[in-house]
Formats: structure tokens, C-alpha cells, sequence
């Protein structure tokens, strides 16, 4: 288990959720401390996507508890999550598609009310930064190229200095060298902003270099977990997921 | 340069092409491709590879420059003509058609069959026995898939329809590693039945093991370009050039 | 639940102001002509005007800024004149100071209609709201409170007919201007990103932290209230309501029509419509007077429907980014 | 003579029709025998010597529509005679705004008895009878039948419209089927109303049957009875009397066009070329090119509120309202609706033909004196 | 009481029928095209009367005009969309729809100027006539159009489950970009599909003639069917289609043999609401889609 002896982040207990006959997550347990980063990966249909839509509240799950520092969250509405700190990122991007690049930043924070627009504008702008997009700020969405959506979307689910955050496959066609620059900023988040983060990736070299524990799913179960160095050396893992190099 | 002489399938020269008018996004590319071969085009995150390829495969109107296919200039073709030249592309991100089956979307991706039904059913069957792993998700609408499911049956959909030319954007994204290594087999077993391949990817390692010759693309227009060994040799220092640091 | 707060916006505020000034010059000159005006026909074209301009700007919340196309406005409008009507009917209340009842009753409606309605999208929303104007006008035609196809009288004013026009002539001018605020206000805010964010990826929306469902809900329960008074204010003017002509959907379709003509989703966009169309309509009304006038004005819709994207407001932004320097900002 | 006439300063009158939308059925027919009356009467010379405009407006069937289109034609065109527009719910709605000008309302476009109460003799109306009398022809006539062939059970189909509601129940205990019913000892053993847009009534039809009604009132509009008509007869239901006493609809070009089914039934209008009415035949020749015997009842109350028009302004010689309006309230009128004599609601003295459609003709069949063939019951 | 219930039911069925080909047009064009053709109904009354027409002119039975009716409108349709939808296409939803009100207003206001707004009949040999069984009396002419009915249905359902092109059109609704990469002419397919789906409105036009009374200022009531039956049956499904129309068609002529008529349509209403409530489109299952 993560390292913290008291209360996790975030525990997963037992969750299971199915599709008419595909059973997607099987009694899935394991807990996310906070300044942690958890590497999720998982074969194909494994289930992964499935979990983060369980976590933060885009399925109900048919059995099992979700806890948020020690509160039920498996039956909340996604933005009562997002108000509590918990955010996201999709699969297949999905920006804000008529708004300005900066614009779609501004979106997470319609629900902190406390808001201080400078500093607002001022993480807006570090964000762009870093992710490579400031020369499009205002560009509207839909007229950035594909990877580029995907990098919004990973900033826009950093604005909001959130608590936890889910991120599904923020590697994925983004250029090898601003991947660097996000494994950085999601290091960054964990020491500097306590920010813990479930990172679901196909990219395993740099989700080991990065992660603090890891899981693998294999057809909705838990297949392995543990730290990153023994979960890719776990046989079913190596099995059904790397493969033999 | 090039070290193969035959006389290139595929030929662009001088591209200028954009989404709104006065504001170009390639701004005369020239590429080529050979019979038979894997042509990489590589670039940071909005260099304008997705475009090129949009293009080529007759979403995007150039504003001037020549597409030549063959020995047919192809660029004023509108996109559904292109599949009867037996030129195909399988774009990024999703695009399955969600709420037909499994089957029905590998069924279609043979359209242009249409005429021989039964043919196009050996073909359906063919598909199901070339990528077993889909036999299984036969039934279900596509859009109940996981991501990484659809990528394969969208795979599946562009094979089906026997292509000479093939423009694949980002063929791996979203697959396990295990997939991720069969479908650059796959991609090497196209070549190998004699099919020509524009293949753009992010995952510039494996882009480069199979490429026989690759361009690299900034700003939407040519930088570097060389063949395999060019590229093996120095891959750091290329990527730093591309990003232009 | 949803606090109110207004987010940078990339306009500077002196250009901003000067644009605001040309609406306040105007509003101005009306309120002038509503004192020294005496051409009864006039006053009462205008007052129509704001009428529109009202229920316009009230579709144009849920409608203009969160995507959901809402054709059945007629439903929340006939609710209100009708909530006005039976209290006149029944306990002899003036329907001017009835009206906010009427728009409670509509926004109670609203809410109601909003529950099942508001999960749906797309087309299929307003194929759901244009029946359920027919449900609505099929329960006022079989309850016995409504009087049913009989409709229901009202008093006339006891003004001269030029203080008639006069005084809904400004009811319905304050009631434009207090809603085009209101509809200025939201966009400027937090609520009214909201709806935008909505309109452009609801799942993504909610994901983000929008609370979807009460955005939604409130943006159709304050349109449905803001046509709800003035349907009551309607049923004042108009002296006699019944079924078929208080839900008449032409009035769901001249909304729509108009907020599309001036620009959905902004706040001129119904201020540029509403009189557009009304104007446009009227001209062909009394120069082509037989039933071929009709046929007209429909080529006419078609062909702005069909030639100018975003309506007057989406060529005025167009021809701005055009003509702008886009302004680089320098990176830090 | 003519020239001289074309230099005067024209006498207009204006008003609106539904020429588009739900009324634009009979609004055409008004529309026809204005046209009709303005051709004759600036043939004649026009009224006062002066030659006669009018303005028609297109009010697309939408009372916020008539409203302002009527402003417009006091304020603006400054019309001297106002005309209604065709409909009460229309017309409802545009009674204050001319009656705040100072105008009479000539109406020949709807009924309303309680809209012409309130206005006190102002609107002149040229419908010989209003929405709680339209069945009563009909009564008198089967209180004139031999005991065994009166009926005894009826059943009432009314559409949900201000009109056919009122001919249904009448006004504060007055007129009304209902009580009309009662008061000739019948019981009415089905009473149901439908929504606009109803599309079928074989089911209701077949309420009635199974009621065993032997009397059918249909109040409705032009298609509602058509098709309940259409209904009866596939339904085999052949009741004594079936009476389609809303809209006139046996007398529209659609009627004969029904076959078997038109047979026997039964409908009321203002006037008949059997009354002799002078000028009436001649309307009736003019709608014949538009289908075998047909004569709208609207373009008999349009065309004769022209001529009470015509009559009023040449006897009283002015335009001026009031005396207009004391001109038209002792005086009758010869038109061919009949000759009026105005009550001081401003509605002219009830009458009424009873029609029966009999074997491809409408026979008059009530009253007695205008008699052109006997009741033929039960239907055919 | 036995054969009450049998009248019942069969009257409610063939009425059913009949509502469900007056929206069967509709609802294609929507749930592929995503357009909602308002003009759908001017397109009925144009069939009924071209019906009428050939009827009057020819005195050609209204069942020969209901086969005719389909490739006439067919091609009606192409053309209209070569001349709007294309636009239609590109503009935002709400403008589509106000330009296909436009498109329903003119239709209806040119029907006025070529036909006046009288209201129209036809009467054939069998309209007045009626099948009796016992006590049972069914209209054969409501026999005639409930059949053709069936027909038009069974056609368009075998049409779009058992062909290819039918696949490619459900496929063209839900990834138009996709559908052109494996090289479905996307224009040309839109078209086809609007052309039935204006085939199908003008053949229901003729159903509806030989059945009702019509004239251009009604046409619009029909719209009002059209749209229950496509709310109720959801989306581009042909069988929930006529599933839709059957159920509203038995609703109502139980509703009215056991209420007063006028709670007829608040039953219907109120079962919309309870479907929407329950299964937000309709009867069609819509696929979740994956996040
Ligand atoms: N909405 C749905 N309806 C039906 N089945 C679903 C749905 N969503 C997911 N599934 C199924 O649940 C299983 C798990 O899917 P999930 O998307 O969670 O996989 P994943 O681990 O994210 O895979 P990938 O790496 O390919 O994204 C798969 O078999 C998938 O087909
Ligand atoms: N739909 C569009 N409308 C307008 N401009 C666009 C659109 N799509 C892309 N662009 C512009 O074209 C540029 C290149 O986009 P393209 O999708 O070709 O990049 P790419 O090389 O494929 O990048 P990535 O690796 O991120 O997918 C973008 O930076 C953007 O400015
Ligand atoms: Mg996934
Ligand atoms: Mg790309």
C-alpha cells in the first residue's frame, strides 16, 4: 500500500461494475495516498476507463465504496466531485469546441466561487506555457490540431489546483519532447501542491519512471499491485499485458 | 536523396492548404512516397501532419500545389472517391460508427465490394480470423468499446477494404503494448504484401524502427528528412532540432 | 448553490463602454419618442417590438447561450397570460399586479417541464418542447378554471387610447431593457460560461465541475418566468385570451426566427432581430397585401437562414476579426 | 361621370383577413365578394359621389397581428368605415382598438353576442343570428314534425373553439343546443367535445351509435364536419336527424364531393335564393362556377355588410360615426341576408334557413314559406 | 362486449398504422440527418394533393397514386435537397430549422395560391362503403390505407436492415467524416435519404387523402402526429417507428371508447411524458457511448 499510515486520499473497495453481459471492473480494491502518483494500466478493455469513470461519478458502480479522504463518493454527481478537488481527463479529448484555448481554462472555474481573477489568469497562462499553447490562447478549440486538444485538456485539468486528479492516457500522441515537460509538471503538482494523481497510460517506461505504486487490471481484476518496479516483473502482468520483449 | 529509384506512388508537391481561407496550415510541403514502403512524417504537436493527411485523402482542399496519385492529380477528388483508387485513411482520434456492431463497421470499411456481397462477407469473415481478439466484441455496437477496442476495429474497417495506399495517423495510440507491437507488425505485414504506407506517429522510436524513410514537418512545412539510418543515428539530436530549442 | 461572478474578459473596457453607449443612446431616444410620440400605430408596432425583444432575449438564455433549442416559448407565455387571466376572472386582480405571479406560475411550469425535458438534446429537444406546447393548450382547453375554448375577457384600461399605447408602450420598453441586462449580466458571468460550456461538450461540462442539471434548470425556469410576465401583461393588452391564439405557435417560431436573424447567444442579437423581423414582416404585410406576402417573407427567412451564419451578429463578429489586427500577446 | 368621380378624394374602408393561416378558408370567400361589391359600387358611382377604396390586410389568422394591422388603418391610412375580420377569436381582439377610435365596426366576419353586448350598438353586425340561436332553426323544424318521426335521444359532437361551445351551451341560460333540447323533451344522451387537430372520429361516432342516439348535432368546423359526416355513413349509423350546425358546411364547394355520404344531412344558413332576397341569386351564380351549389354563408353576411354599408352611408349622407350609427338603428336594410331590422345590441333580428342536402342539392327545408322540398328522415 | 373490443382494436391499429407512416419520413430524415424537417407535413399535403389531382384529372384511384406518389416524391425530394439541405447541412441547427419553417411556410403559402385553402375530399368507389362483420363495421377504405400503411413500413424497414446502402445510411447519421474515408458518397447517400424520407411523406400524403379531408392551411396538424410518433418511437428506427404509431393509434380509440373525448389527447401526452421520463429517446435505446 501507499506509504501514508493514516486516513488515504482515496480508497477504491471492492467495486465492481458491469455492462449487460460484459462484466468491465471485478471487486477492484486499492488506495491513492495524497502526494502520490498511480500508475493504472491494464490490456485493452481491461476496465480502466471504466474505473475513472466509476471514481469520479460518470457510472454508478454495482457494488463496492469509493471514498474520498474518508467520504462515500461512488453515488455523487461528477461536478459535486470537481468542486471537491477531483478532476479529469478523457480518452478521446473533449475541449470546449467553440471557445477560445484560454477560454476552456476558465471553464473549471466557474464553480470556485472564491475566485481571484489574476491569479486565475496568472495559472491560466503558466499552464499555456507549459504545455506549448500560449501562441494559440486564443485560438478557438476546434482549430488545434488533435495532440494540441490533448494538452488543453491535460491544463485544464490543472487550473483548478485540484486534489486528485484522473487522467486517461495524457501521453498519447503528445510529441516526445512536451511529454517530458508533463511528466515534469506532474511531479511539480505532487511536491509542490500535494496534488495526487491516477495516471492511466499505455507508455510504461514513463509511467514506472514517474509512479509511486502502480496497478495493473486484467478483464476488470486487479492483476497485480505494488510498486512499479514489481509490478512490471509480475508473470500475469508480462503475460496478458507487456508481452515478452 | 532517395535511395529507391522506382517511380514514387504517391507524390505531393508544394502543398498549401488551411482550414479558413488567408491563413494556410501547410505552406508547401512536398513529400514522396515510394511503392511498397513506410513513409514516416513526423513533427511536433501542430506542425500540420493530421492536415497533410486529411489532403492527401481529399478533406482539405489545397489552395494550390498537386497531389499526385499514380499518375493522377488527386487533389480536387472529394474524400469518397479516393477508396476507388484504393488509397485510405484511417484518421486520429475516433471514428467508429457507434451505434453499428462490430461487424457492421468492419462491413462497411469493404464498401467499395458492395457490389459482391458475398465476397465482402469472406472478407468480414477474413478480418474476424486476421485479428481474433475482435471476434469476440462481434456483436457489440462499437461505441460500448473500450478506446483501445475501437482503434482495432478501426484498423480492421481500413484493411478490410484491400488499400494500395495507406495514410494511418497515428495507428498505436490508446493500445497496449502488446497490441501497440502487433499492429506495427501489422503495418510491417502491409508492406510486406507489396501496400505503400504514409504513416505519421508520435511514438517516434517505433515510427523509425519501421519507416523506410522519413520526413519531418514544422510549422507545416518540410524540415529534416533522411532514411532509417539517418534518423537511427542521431535520434536525440533531431528531436531537439524539430522543436527548434 | 450558484454564486454570481464575472470572469476576465479579453474586451478592454473603454471599447466596451463606447459599444454600450451606442445601446444607451438608443434606449434614450426611445423613451423620448414614448413621451412625445403620438402616431398610436407606431407606439403600438414598438410596443410589439419589445415584446419580442423580451421573450427573445429570454429564449436566447437557454437557447442562445446553452444550446438547447427551446420551440415552445408560446408555452411559458400562454401560462403566464393565462395565470393572469383566471386570477382577473376569479378575484378581479389587475394583471399588473398579477404579472410576476404569472411569471412564477410559468417558472413553476418551467421546472416542471424541465425535469424529463432538459436530459434530452439536440433536435430532439425541440421536437419534445413544440408538443408539449400542445399538451399544455389541450389541458387549458379541458380545464374548467380556464373557461376552455371560451377563453377569458379581461377589463379594458380606463385610458385615453393614446395613454393605452403609452403605458404598455414603456411597460414593455422596461421590461426589455431590465431582461436585455439581465441577459448582458449572465453573459458576462460565471452562469452564462456555464451555458456556454453546456452547449459545447455537456458531458465535458459537468466533468469540469458544472452543476449541469441546476444550470439548465435555472436558465429555463428565468426564461420561463420572464415570458410568463409578459404573457400576463400580454393578456392585459389584448383584452381577450383563448386557447388557440394564446398558444399559437407562430409566436414559439417568431422567437426563434429572430433570435437567429439578430444572433443567437449574444445580448444584441434579439435587439437586432426582434425589430428586424417585425419590420420586415409588417413592410410586406401592408405593401403586398394578399396572401402571396407570406410567401415572401418565407423565401426571406430561408435565405438568411441559409446565407448568413450566426445572423447579424455573427457577421458583425466575422467582419471585426477581420478588420482587427489580431492582437499577439507577447509571451511572458 | 367617371372622370370626375376618379378625382375625388376616395371613401376607404379597411379592414383584415386570415388570408394565411387556420381562417383562410373563408376569408377567401369574404375576399371574393368584397371585390364583388366594390366593382358594383364604384360602377354605380360610388358612395356620396366619391369613389370607394378599400383596404384589405392580410391578418394571418394571429390576433396580435390584426391588432397592429388595425392601428395601422386608423392611425395611419385613416380609414373612414372599418370592416371585422373574419373570426371571433380574431375579432375579440381588435374590438377595443376600434372602438376606442371613435368607430363603428361593420361586421360581417364573426359572431359573439357578448362581444356585441359590450359594445353597446357600435358594431353592426350582419349575421342574422348569433352562437346560442344556431340550432334553433333547427328545433322549430322538428317541432313542426309528426310526433313519430321526432327525435329523442340526442347527441352533440362540438368542437373546442369559442363558437361551437357557445351554440352548444348558449349564453347565461339562453339559446344553446343543450337547452333547446330540453325544452322539446329530449334527452341528451351523449355530450362530448373534441381538441382542434382531431384527426378521426370513429370512435366518437360509434359512442353515439351505441348510445343509440337517434338525433346527431356535429358543431364544428369545415374538416371536422366533413369527416364526421364521411364517419356516419362508413359506420352505418343512420340516425333521424343528423345536423351539422357549426361552420355552414353544406353549403361549401367540398359538400357535394362527399358522395353518399353528404346525403341527408342537415345544415343551417342565413339566406337562401329561395326567399327572394333581391341580388341574392346572383351571388349564388357567381359561387356556382366554383362548384355545384354552393353558396358560403360567409359571402352572404360579407357581401351584405357592404350593403348596409352602402345603404347607411347614402340614406344618412355622411360619414360622420354617430349618425351613422343612429342611421343603421332606425332603419332597415335591404340585403341578401334578408331584411334587417337592428336590434339595440347592434345584431340584426334572427333568421335562418334550415338546408337538408338532398340528393346532390341543398333543399331548403325550414321555414315553411321558403320550403323548396320536404324532410326526408330518417337519413337516407 | 367481445366485439367491442375487437372494434376497438382493429380501428386503433389501422389508425396506428396511419400515424405512424405520416411520421415514418420524419423521423428517418432526423435520426440520420439530424434535420428536422418541419416541412414534413407540407410534403403530406402536397402528396394528398397530387392525389387529388390525379384523381380530378385522370380519375385515377388514390391506391395507383399511393405507388405513383413514391418515385415522384423521391425525385422531389432529391431536388429539394440539392437546392436547401446541402445548405441546411452546413448552418447550425437552429437555423436549419428556421429555414425549413421557412421551406414549410412557403410550401403552404404557394398550395394556397394553386388551390385556394377550400378544404378537399376524395371520395372513391370505396369510401363511403364499409366492411361489415356482424355489429362490426370497419371503413374499407381505413382497411385500403392501414394496408398500404403496412407496406410502405415493411418496405423501409427491409430497406434499411437487410441492405448495405441501408447500413451505410445509419452509418452516414452517426460519423459522416468515417463514412466518406471508406468511401461512402456522403452527398449523394444524404440525398437518397432525404428523397425517401419526402417519398414516404408524399405516399402517406395519399394515404391521408383517401382517408381525411385536407386543404394546405391544415397540413400542419399532421405535423403534430408526426412529431408523437417520432418523440414516442425515438429516432431513425423504422420498427419503433411503427411500434410508436400502433400504440398512440390503440391509445387513442380505447381512451375514447372508455373516456370523454377530449381526455384523449391528455392520455396521449401523458404517456409521452411517462416514456420520456422513464427512457429519455423515446423507445430507441440509444448506445451510451464510452468516455
Ligand atoms: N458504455 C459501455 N457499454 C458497454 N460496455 C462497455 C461500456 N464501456 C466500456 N465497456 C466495456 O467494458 C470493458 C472495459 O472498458 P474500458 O473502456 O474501461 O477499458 P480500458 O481499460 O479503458 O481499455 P483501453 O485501454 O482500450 O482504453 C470493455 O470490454 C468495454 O467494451
Ligand atoms: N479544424 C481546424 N480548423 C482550423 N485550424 C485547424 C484545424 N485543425 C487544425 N488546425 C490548425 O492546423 C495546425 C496543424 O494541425 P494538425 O492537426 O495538422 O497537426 P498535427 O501535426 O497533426 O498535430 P498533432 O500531432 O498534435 O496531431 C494546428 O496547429 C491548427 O492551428
Ligand atoms: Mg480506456
Ligand atoms: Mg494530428
Amino acid at each position: 500500500m501507499t506509504a501514508s499510515a493514516e486516513q488515504p486520499l482515496l480508497a477504491i473497495d471492492a467495486v465492481g461494475k458491469r455492462f449487460g453481459g460484459v462484466i468491465a471492473l471485478d471487486d477492484v480494491s486499492f488506495s491513492v495516498g495524497a502526494h502520490s502518483v498511480v500508475g493504472l494500466i491494464g490490456p485493452n478493455g481491461s476496465g480502466k476507463t471504466t474505473l475513472l469513470n466509476v471514481i469520479n461519478g460518470v457510472f454508478a458502480a454495482d457494488h463496492g465504496e469509493v471514498r474520498l479522504s474518508g467520504i462515500r463518493i461512488d453515488r455523487k454527481r461528477s461536478c459535486e466531485l470537481a468542486a471537491t478537488g477531483l478532476t479529469r481527463t478523457f480518452q478521446a479529448a473533449r475541449v470546449f469546441r467553440t471557445l477560445a484555448v484560454r477560454q476552456n481554462l476558465f471553464i473549471p472555474l466557474l464553480h470556485q466561487s472564491a475566485l481571484d481573477r489574476t491569479a486565475a489568469s496568472a495559472r491560466a497562462n503558466e499552464l499555456l506555457e507549459l504545455v506549448g499553447l500560449t501562441k494559440h490562447a486564443e485560438s478557438i478549440a476546434s482549430e488545434i490540431s488533435g495532440g494540441q486538444q490533448r494538452l488543453l485538456e491535460f491544463a485544464r485539468a490543472l487550473v483548478s489546483r485540484p486534489r486528485l486528479v484522473l487522467m486517461d492516457e495524457p501521453f498519447a500522441g503528445v510529441h516526445p519532447q512536451i511529454k517530458t515537460l508533463l511528466v515534469r509538471c506532474i511531479r511539480d503538482s505532487v511536491a509542490r501542491e500535494g496534488t495526487s494523481f491516477i495516471i492511466v497510460s499505455h507508455e510504461v517506461p514513463d509511467l514506472v519512471a514517474m509512479s509511486d505504486f502502480m496497478v495493473c487490471l486484467v478483464e476488470g481484476r486487479t492483476a497485480a499491485t505494488g510498486s512499479p518496479a514489481t509490478v512490471i516483473q509480475n508473470e500475469r502482468v508480462i503475460e496478458g499485458y507487456l508481452g515478452r520483449a | 536523396m532517395n535511395a529507391v529509384s522506382s517511380a514514387p506512388i504517391l507524390k505531393i508537391a508544394n502543398v498549401v492548404a488551411g482550414y479558413t481561407a488567408g491563413h494556410p496550415v501547410l505552406r508547401g510541403v512536398n513529400l514522396i512516397a515510394q511503392p511498397g514502403h513506410i513513409t514516416g512524417v513526423l513533427g511536433p504537436n501542430g506542425a500540420g501532419k493530421s492536415t497533410l493527411l486529411r489532403a492527401i485523402a481529399g478533406f482539405l482542399q489545397p489552395s494550390s500545389g498537386r497531389i499526385v496519385l499514380g499518375d493522377e492529380d488527386i487533389a480536387a477528388l472529394p474524400p469518397h472517391r479516393h477508396m476507388e483508387r484504393r488509397i485510405a485513411l484511417l484518421p486520429q482520434g475516433r471514428s467508429t460508427f457507434p451505434e453499428l456492431t462490430v461487424a457492421e463497421n468492419i462491413e462497411l470499411g469493404g464498401w467499395t465490394m458492395r457490389g459482391d456481397r458475398a465476397r465482402l462477407r469472406q472478407a468480414v469473415e477474413a478480418m474476424f480470423a486476421r485479428y481474433p481478439h475482435l471476434r469476440a466484441l462481434r456483436d457489440r455496437p462499437a461505441g460500448s468499446l473500450s478506446g483501445g477496442q475501437q482503434r482495432a476495429v478501426e484498423i480492421a474497417r481500413l484493411v478490410i477494404g484491400d488499400p494500395k495506399v495507406l495514410l494511418i495517423d497515428e495507428p498505436s495510440v490508446g493500445l497496449s503494448p502488446i497490441v501497440a507491437a502487433q499492429v506495427y507488425r501489422e503495418l510491417e505485414a502491409l508492406k510486406a504484401e507489396g501496400r505503400t504506407i504514409l504513416l505519421v506517429d508520435q511514438d517516434v522510436r517505433a515510427a523509425i524502427k519501421i519507416a523506410d524513410y522519413a520526413y519531418v514537418l514544422s510549422s507545416g512545412r518540410n524540415d529534416i528528412e533522411g532514411d532509417r539510418s539517418a534518423f537511427e543515428g542521431d535520434l536525440g539530436v533531431m528531436v531537439r532540432r524539430w522543436l527548434g530549442v | 448553490m450558484l454564486s454570481l461572478f464575472f470572469l476576465p474578459s479579453s474586451d478592454n473596457g473603454s471599447t466596451r463602454l463606447r459599444r454600450l453607449l451606442v445601446w444607451l443612446a438608443l434606449s434614450i431616444a426611445l423613451i423620448v419618442y414614448g413621451v412625445v410620440g403620438r402616431q398610436l400605430f407606431l407606439l403600438s408596432t414598438l410596443s410589439t417590438v419589445f415584446l419580442y425583444v423580451v421573450l427573445t432575449q429570454a429564449w436566447n438564455i437557454l437557447g442562445g447561450y446553452g444550446g438547447y433549442l427551446n420551440f415552445g416559448m408560446v408555452t411559458f407565455f400562454g401560462v403566464g397570460a393565462y395565470t393572469s387571466a383566471v386570477l382577473f376572472q376569479y378575484f378581479e386582480l389587475s394583471p399588473f399586479l398579477t404579472a410576476p405571479v404569472a411569471g412564477l406560475a410559468s417558472a413553476v411550469l418551467g421546472v416542471l417541464i424541465g425535469i424529463p425535458t432538459l436530459r434530452i438534446r439536440g433536435a430532439y429537444f425541440a421536437l419534445v418542447t413544440m408538443i408539449i406546447t400542445f399538451a399544455v393548450q389541450t389541458l387549458v382547453l379541458d380545464m374548467p378554471v380556464t373557461q376552455g375554448a371560451l377563453g377569458v375577457y379581461l377589463q379594458p384600461v380606463r385610458l385615453s387610447p393614446l395613454g393605452v399605447e403609452q403605458l404598455f408602450y414603456f411597460l414593455f420598453l422596461g421590461c426589455a431593457v431590465a431582461v436585455t441586462a439581465l441577459v448582458y449580466a449572465i453573459e458576462h458571468s460565471n452562469f452564462g460560461w456555464a451555458l456556454i460550456a453546456i452547449r459545447e461538450d455537456e458531458d465535458a461540462a459537468e466533468i469540469v465541475g458544472v452543476r449541469t442539471v441546476e444550470v439548465k434548470w435555472i436558465a429555463n425556469a428565468v426564461a420561463a418566468f420572464i415570458a410568463g410576465v409578459v404573457g400576463g401583461l400580454y393578456a392585459q393588452r389584448i383584452m381577450y385570451i383563448e386557447p388557440s391564439g394564446t398558444f399559437a405557435f407562430d409566436i414559439s417560431l417568431n422567437v426563434v426566427l429572430m433570435a437567429v436573424v439578430g444572433g443567437a447567444g449574444t445580448w444584441q442579437g434579439p435587439l437586432i432581430g426582434a425589430p428586424l423581423v417585425l419590420l420586415v414582416a409588417d413592410m410586406l404585410r401592408v405593401t403586398v397585401t394578399s396572401e402571396v406576402n407570406r410567401a415572401i417573407f418565407s423565401v426571406i427567412v430561408i435565405l438568411i437562414a441559409l446565407f448568413i451564419p450566426g445572423g447579424v451578429m455573427g457577421v458583425w463578429t466575422r467582419w471585426r476579426r477581420r478588420h482587427k489586427p489580431k492582437t499577439v500577446e507577447a509571451p511572458s | 361621370g367617371r372622370e370626375a368621380l376618379a378625382q375625388q378624394q376616395p371613401i376607404v374602408i379597411g379592414g383584415t383577413l386570415g388570408l394565411t393561416g387556420s381562417f383562410a378558408e373563408p376569408s377567401a370567400d369574404y375576399k371574393v365578394v368584397y371585390q364583388r361589391w366594390l366593382d358594383e359600387v364604384n360602377e354605380k358611382g360610388g358612395l356620396l359621389g366619391r369613389p370607394v377604396k378599400m383596404i384589405i390586410y392580410n391578418d394571418e389568422s394571429t390576433p396580435t397581428v390584426a391588432q397592429s394591422l388595425y392601428s395601422r388603418l386608423l392611425d395611419q391610412d385613416q380609414v373612414d368605415l372599418v370592416l371585422a375580420p373574419y373570426t371571433t377569436f380574431i375579432g375579440g381582439a381588435i374590438v377595443p382598438i376600434v372602438l376606442s377610435h371613435q368607430k363603428l365596426l361593420f361586421n360581417g366576419g364573426f359572431v359573439g353576442i357578448n362581444i356585441f353586448k359590450h359594445a353597446k350598438g357600435s358594431i353592426i353586425g350582419s349575421y342574422t343570428y348569433q352562437e346560442p340561436d344556431y340550432t334553433r332553426g333547427l328545433f322549430e323544424l322538428i317541432k313542426g314534425l309528426p310526433e313519430d318521426k321526432r327525435p329523442k335521444r340526442v347527441a352533440i359532437f362540438a368542437a373546442q373553439n369559442p363558437f361551437p361551445i357557445v351554440v352548444r351551451d348558449g349564453v347565461g341560460g339562453v339559446g344553446g343546443a343543450l337547452n333547446f333540447a330540453k325544452a322539446a323533451g329530449m334527452s341528451v344522451v351523449l355530450n362530448e367535445q373534441y381538441p382542434p387537430n382531431t384527426t378521426d372520429f370513429t370512435g366518437l361516432v360509434q359512442k353515439a351509435k351505441e348510445a343509440n342516439a337517434d338525433m346527431l348535432l356535429e358543431l364544428g368546423l369545415p374538416n371536422d364536419s366533413l369527416q364526421v359526416a364521411r364517419t356516419v355513413k362508413q359506420q352505418g349509423y343512420k340516425p333521424l336527424i343528423f345536423c351539422t350546425c357549426g361552420s355552414q358546411v353544406t353549403t361549401l364547394s367540398a359538400w357535394p364531393k362527399l358522395g353518399s355520404a353528404a346525403d341527408g344531412v342537415i345544415g343551417t344558413t342565413i339566406s337562401w335564393p329561395s326567399q327572394g332576397y333581391a341580388g341574392l341569386t346572383e351571388l349564388a351564380d357567381a359561387f356556382k362556377k366554383r362548384g355545384d351549389d354552393t353558396l358560403p354563408t360567409y359571402a352572404i353576411v360579407g357581401y351584405a355588410i357592404l350593403q348596409v354599408i352602402e345603404q347607411a352611408v347614402d340614406g344618412a349622407k355622411t360619414l360622420n360615426q354617430g349618425a351613422l350609427k343612429a342611421y343603421v338603428h332606425s332603419h332597415e336594410f335591404k340585403t341578401v341576408a334578408g331584411n334587417f331590422r337592428y336590434q339595440d345590441d347592434g345584431t340584426p333580428v334572427f333568421s335562418q334557413v334550415v338546408l337538408q342536402y338532398i340528393k346532390g342539392k341543398n333543399q331548403v327545408v325550414w321555414p315553411k314559406d321558403a320550403q323548396t322540398a320536404a324532410l326526408v328522415t330518417p337519413m337516407p | 362486449m367481445l366485439d367491442r373490443l375487437a372494434f376497438i382494436i382493429t380501428d386503433g391499429i389501422l389508425l396506428g398504422l396511419i400515424y405512424a407512416i405520416a411520421g415514418l419520413g420524419l423521423s428517418l430524415v432526423l435520426g440520420i440527418m439530424g434535420i428536422v424537417n418541419v416541412a414534413h407535413s407540407a410534403f403530406i399535403m402536397l402528396g394528398s394533393f397530387f392525389a387529388f389531382e390525379l384523381f380530378r384529372r385522370l380519375g385515377l384511384d388514390p391506391i395507383i397514386s399511393f405507388f405513383l406518389a413514391m418515385p415522384v416524391f423521391f425525385l422531389l425530394g432529391t431536388i429539394v435537397y440539392r437546392a436547401l439541405l446541402t445548405r441546411i447541412e452546413r448552418v447550425s441547427q437552429s437555423q436549419g430549422l428556421v429555414a425549413m419553417f421557412g421551406l414549410m411556410v412557403l410550401i403552404e403559402n404557394l398550395s394556397t395560391i394553386a388551390w385556394t385553402t377550400d378544404t378537399r375530399v376524395i371520395t372513391a368507389a370505396y369510401t363511403n362503403a364499409s366492411l361489415v362483420l356482424g355489429s362490426l363495421y370497419i371503413a374499407q377504405v381505413k382497411l385500403i390505407a392501414g394496408a398500404l400503411a403496412l407496406v410502405l413500413t415493411l418496405l423501409f424497414w427491409a430497406f434499411l436492415r437487410f441492405t448495405l446502402i441501408g447500413r451505410a445510411i445509419r452509418a452516414m447519421g452517426q460519423n459522416r467524416d468515417a463514412a466518406l474515408s471508406v468511401g461512402i458518397d456522403v452527398r449523394r447517400l444524404s440525398a437518397v435519404v432525404f428523397g425517401l424520407g419526402i417519398a414516404c411523406a408524399g405516399a402517406a400524403g395519399v394515404a391521408l387523402a383517401m382517408v381525411f379531408p385536407f386543404s394546405p392551411n391544415t397540413q400542419i396538424q399532421w405535423l403534430a402526429w408526426a412529431f408523437l410518433v417520432v418523440i414516442l418511437g425515438g429516432l431513425g428506427s423504422v420498427a419503433n417507428t411503427l411500434i410508436a404509431g400502433l400504440i398512440i393509434g390503440l391509445l387513442q380509440s380505447l381512451s375514447t371508447a372508455f373516456l370523454p373525448f377530449d381526455y384523449v389527447y391528455l392520455v396521449l401526452y401523458v404517456l409521452l411524458a411517462v416514456i420520456l421520463v422513464l427512457r429519455r429517446e423515446g423507445l430507441t435505446l440509444v448506445v451510451k457511448r464510452a468516455i
